[in-house]
């Protein structure tokens, strides 16, 4: 059945061939048959929503088995702990305070700066009667509302995500999850709302502030800003409160510690890449028409485009610095690519999305070990991957999409930036200065599974010894 | 003092401790190795390919005691990790010369 | 692309404003532009559950990985075969009998209470001809019946799985091979055609006996009793006549025999949570429409709900009781407000789903230790999971469905109960007088790897030992 | 909701009863309701490119999980690297130059046997303007440039993926990456182009050679032969230049390598199998009417059923020979079943389907061993599952498809064997004589990770004692 | 020649071994094992049943040294691996007879 | 009775076994260690940060046998397990006094 392509390009060209036959086939086809019906605009939409919205929920597996992967053994089982929890914790945090606050549509509480405060309701079941006509309330030209919901929460878990990573076997588990949930509410929301909510960085007229100062708005189709960058800014601000693992960096080197388990954190990583085709082609946020829909497939090719080129910059790179091939790095880059082409999934070529996914791999290659000599310890090289690779990405965007500019651009990354960085860090202080946000040191050393969970991720010990 | 060594069966180890808890042992050792015996060899097939099974998983456990308790421990390891089945384990008694216990630096049965 | 639906709703605030413009162009638009032709409807459905059964048939390998998670490694490889030939056993089952017993339409053998004996066939090849008019036999309002078959046969499969972590580490294989047969053969498909296949629970008119006794049918929208609770009757009656694992209650303790690989678990759980989008989306059974779609969508974010309700709820319920949060019941408790909101994933909002499946993580928090305290050893939890939250789900349709009936429900949750948990017993005590479910002690201790299988699941010792 | 399907059942019934008002019914609804509009047939056949495409992307990480549980732990990490590396190596090399070599549409450089030599490029963005209506260059009557080319582009990688297992533990990273390049690039699209770029072995017209040689054309709808076959014959003849594993026929005998974690293997094998609906579904090419949806789901429900088979009849078949069950034949079973379903997914009924799967099953069991008796090392058994059971499916398309013809099918396999396996042989042999494409001896005893990474994949030891 | 033993808390292990290098030790072989002592016995609950965590994990150093050097690695290992806390672990010392170095068949002293 | 004790590269396990076997040893027990010597100190890197790779996978192979058989066994592993490179292993011998066969509770030369 392979050849159809085949044939219907052949059909054409015999169309083509004949021009007044295929005007007429146009023409005898057109009314009826060209047409999306509103209701099916409505459906394709909402469809996508909820496709890409159940790959981007499945990053939250992937997430935990990257995270569970790179931490020592003693650390794992605390890794999915929080990355369930956080998971959790932003489903109802998002559903009670963030959805809103960064959709606010007309009810802006501070215009085009802060959100609406209030809990997410869907719209009612059963929107149309038994012959298929609308009864219901509402917007019929979009999506629905909870498919809408649904796929806009999987972005701010993905966010809270990002931070675990970076904070991994040293933080204790009840500040870690109250942060989760300020992200989940408000930082992550007022942020996102300033430019997916219509706010003040991208106001829906041209006389807005960015409009008439910068001449563009600014652009990020599926967050490299708005989302990574945030869990970025976050866990940066995390790991300097926090401070590194103890002996990372004893005796003045980068003491090496070695991820407990790499096919699960390539395991992880693969979840991640599939993801990632709900996320980037799901902000395309329509499919109702040919030309959504043949634009998610350009941003699914060039999303993977991005992912491979992101991994094979990073084995190149480290088989010519190192000598060796980093598996560990090659996954950090497969994400950077992600990340890279996040912010403009759509108008590259194949070829520059690859490049553009190339030189995130780059970017991780050698900003991980720039951290470690900065003494900022990122357990997973989250800070590398969607920090630094996402504000590659966010300026990227001007490579291929006219409508941008680098002032915008950079401006808007700044904007971000100081904002998420500053609440972070206000907040970690606050939470490090009240209840601590770190275990005691002897805890760290047994590990958190034990010290705070009271288990093990691996308890085995002479096999089928555990009672029989 | 006596280094106990004993290799016992895996699910045998916890009756093991807690016979040995009751009459008084306090410390020892625990590891995880594959016993090669009268018990190895019988013959698995994996993919298609047959191949024998030498080793077994044991449990050593090793214990410093002093001389004067290392008769009354045999017996107990030796009663509690009994199946009378083959691959029971064995248990073996060398001499210790010199005990430290890091924590206090004492030294020797102190150390135990 | 993220503020398209900012842009949509001022579009359709416009719209409102001047309504003589909105109402000419909704004329213009209606008679072509709205409707959803008949074939778009069938295509969409017969989507619907190709998407769903994939996900529901994910959900395989989720209860595998959760299942090889939680028990001990000596009995891992034993819990892979288990879990892929049940998969496998349900699927030939399923086509040979089951389906056509679950869904007689007119065949019934006993009017509402046994289905028809015969195996599936699927529509011909090729239902349209090269214009798209459709040509072949049967019902094109609904779905293809290949995807419908596709789609039920994985809850069939869904239920066998329950029935395999609750029997772990001490099953022979072959017996349970035998049940599972027959389970999916033979019992879920009956008691499921009572309800899905409109049999005496559900009949089409309201001259039915629940009608007129109760004044209401049994609602199960995607199965918690249907699907949930049968598996976990199955598991109970299993596990009564099995015994539970030797050394597990000895000296009148409960020995705790912690599962070998968490983060494994983990990986399932999140699988599992993945999978229910297409086990409760998916049972709308329709998205051909405008008011399917949407609601496909509520059910969308009603499950993620639950599940997060589960997961927060099990975790402030360990860290209150036991002073630590217990990760094993986190995971549990995402599955049990999963299957708590099975049984209405659509009519409550958002709030209420998440309170429904936050019950459900109390539940198993309270009720795993509850059958330890009855001897009865469920490795995985799959009772507490599967039938208690299964019953608490079913009933919890009375808080969101106006249509559901307590008494009605109760009766139906009971009659299930009797038939499912009675005809297992009689199953598993047959299979124990006759070839014996259990293995032999000496076996069990060795684990049923190297006892059964002839193999380890982590066989390595001495890494790179094995011959070079 | 679940009885919807018995009441539009009834509706029907109903309806046919009265056939005036059927027709009455159908007449007026057909106009504007049967149709799918044009735009739609586009957008619902692109969509089934994305699900299918990103269902065959996760193979990737299916034979990356099989691969890393199946090699012994100190290569873990090298399989890891290298499966992310060949796809990602895929990605780039199918864009350059293997989707145009593939499908040159009227571009041959030679006609029907050499494509067109150039980078991919899509449409452009945006193919509709804000009415809907389509402004820009191409056919609409298929599906979109950049759907098609990520749904092919999978299928090129899981070429790849094959033979990256059966050459595991101890071939070279670099060699390795240079052959997946060029076949890639070059072996897979030339002879995929054949068949589904409408070469030689699948003219448009009956005048070609194989219409007049043997009265039928070559048949392979997902690809038995085109990928599965491909990948075997690139493994096999990889397998005979590298050699076998040190020691692994040491002594004359069959030295067993028992893979690492099972577990992880098992959960590669349910991956795969997922990945599969988007494989052989993905293949009907469309889904834009009803006809083409209805053959979608028979081949979900047959390639299931297959895959079923398979696992069965290899757990029959080895607990009948050896006495056990084993679990790795019973994953390899499963994948020989969908191999074996793949050449024809869509015409068999679900008995034969599961019949041919099951014949894969009984393949795999008896081919494994043969191939150690001739001493060619297939560490995860690719060549059985992939070449061998690809070659029985290929065949048993006359089973159920009268447009079969077992000489045309025989001469097929032959040829894309003859051309697949002699290229790869030079090349293989050109990369054994001039870089070298196997690990010194002691590096394969010590293992490829740290030799070839320096690494390992689970490194630790002492929980807890790397550095604190 | 004498066969040192200690056991010790797994974080300790590179500062002993780093420890020991400093003092002229070059081989010794290092195994994980699981111990029972004082710091045993607290109690976990997992899955709402309460159970004794009776065996820590810990780290085995074996080492084979000549007579004269043996004060001087305990009080080494003695210093480095000490936290003052329960469970710092022990040391002790045994007789060794003979020694070989595959490589070289080179015997006794020479083979250390 | 003396136990042996002989550290060896992994992938020679499976030699010395055998040739351990035809000398006619019936137990001995095989464990996993990592090795510290001469081979040990070669730099890696990982995720661009330098590490020394101190310690090598190694298999500890332990058997109590009767005085007699020592030099035998000592030339067999010593044999099977040499490759001539850096990091072949060790073999030491100590003295046992007391060994017991749990199944049957024979004593000394009669449980080995
Ligand atoms: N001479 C020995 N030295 C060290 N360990 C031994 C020796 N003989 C036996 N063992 C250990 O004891 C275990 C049990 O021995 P085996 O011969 O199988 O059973 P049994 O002692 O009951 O006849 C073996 O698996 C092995 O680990
Ligand atoms: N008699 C002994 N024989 C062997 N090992 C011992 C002995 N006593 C203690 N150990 C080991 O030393 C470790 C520390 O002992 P413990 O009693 O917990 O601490 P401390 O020595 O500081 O009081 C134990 O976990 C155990 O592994
Ligand atoms: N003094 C010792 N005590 C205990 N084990 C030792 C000792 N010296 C060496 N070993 C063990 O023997 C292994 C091989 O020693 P190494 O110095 O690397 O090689 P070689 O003996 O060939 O020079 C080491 O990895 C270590 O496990």
């Amino acid at each position: 059945m392979k050849t159809k392509s085949l044939v219907a390009l052949l059909a054409l060209a015999a169309l083509a061939a004949d021009p007044a036959l295929a005007q007429e086939t146009a023409e005898a086809a057109a009314p009826v048959a060209e047409a999306v019906p509103t209701h099916s605009v409505f459906i394709l939409n909402t469809l996508l929503f909820l496709i890409g919205g159940f790959l981007v929920m499945w990053m939250a597996a992937g997430f935990c088995m990257l995270e569970a992967g790179l931490v020592r053994s003693k650390n794992v089982a605390m890794q999915c702990t929080k990355n369930i929890a956080l998971f959790s914790i932003a489903s109802i945090g998002y559903f009670l305070v963030g959805f809103n606050l960064m959709y606010p549509g007309d009810g802006w509480s501070i215009d085009g700066m802060l959100g609406a405060f209030m809990p997410t309701s869907l719209e009612p079941v059963g929107l149309t009667d038994a012959d298929g006509n609308f009864t219901g309330p509402g917007d019929i030209t979009y999506a629905s509302v909870g498919s809408d919901f649904f796929f806009q929460l999987m972005f701010c878990a993905a966010t809270a995500s990002i931070v675990s990573g970076a904070l991994a076997e040293r933080i204790k588990l009840w500040p870690f999850l109250i942060f989760t949930f300020v992200l989940t509410c408000i930082i992550y929301p007022i942020q996102a709302s300033w430019k997916w909510g219509a706010g003040w960085l991208n106001p829906s007229d041209d006389t807005g502030f960015m409009a008439t100062t910068f001449g563009a708005e600014f652009l990020d189709f599926a967050g490299s800003t708005v989302v990574h960058s945030v869990g970025g800014w976050a866990a940066l601000a995390g790991a300097l409160i926090l401070g590194p693992r103890l002996g990372k960096y004893a005796g003045g080197k980068v003491n090496v510690m070695p991820g407990s388990n790499l096919p699960l954190a390539t395991l992880g990583t693969f979840i991640l890449w599939l993801g990632w085709f709900g996320f980037n082609g799901g902000s395309q946020l329509a499919m109702g028409s040919l030309g959504d829909v043949a634009d998610v497939s350009r941003i699914f090719t060039n999303t993977n485009a991005a992912a491979a080129g992101g991994v094979m910059a990073a084995i190149f790179l480290t088989q010519l610095l190192y000598g060796k091939v980093d598996l560990t790095m090659a996954l950090n880059g497969a994400l950077a690519g992600l990340v890279s082409i996040t912010a403009e999934p759509l108008t590259p070529s194949i070829g520059l999305a690859t490049a553009i996914g190339a030189v995130g791999g780059v970017i991780v290659v050698f900003t991980v070990p720039m951290l470690d000599k900065l003494k900022i310890d990122d357990v997973v090289g989250a800070i590398p991957v969607h920090l630094f690779a996402g504000i590659w990405g966010t300026i990227a965007v001007v490579l291929s999409n006219g409508d941008a500019g680098i002032a915008a651009q950079l401006f808007s990354i700044a904007v971000v930036g100081v904002f998420v960085f500053g609440v972070s860090l206000v907040l970690w202080a606050f939470l490090h200065m009240t209840i601590g946000i770190r275990v005691e040191e002897e805890e760290e050393m047994a590990g958190l599974d034990s010290a705070e969970l009271g288990l093990e991720a691996y308890p085995e010990f002479g096999k089928g010894s555990q009672f029989v | 003092m006596k280094l106990i060594v004993a290799v016992i069966k895996p699910f045998k180890l916890e009756e093991v401790r807690q016979a040995l808890t009751q009459i008084g042992v306090q410390g020892l050792m625990v590891s995880e190795v594959k016993g090669y015996g009268r018990q190895s060899g019988h013959t698995e097939i994996y993919r298609g390919a047959e191949y024998v099974v030498n080793f077994v998983p044991k449990i050593k456990i090793e214990m410093v005691v002093p001389d004067d308790r290392v008769d009354a421990i045999l017996e107990t390891i030796s009663t509690a990790a009994r199946t009378g089945k083959i691959g029971d384990g064995k248990i073996f008694v060398a001499s210790v010369e010199q005990a430290v216990r890091v924590r206090t630096d004492e030294r020797d049965e102190d150390a135990l």
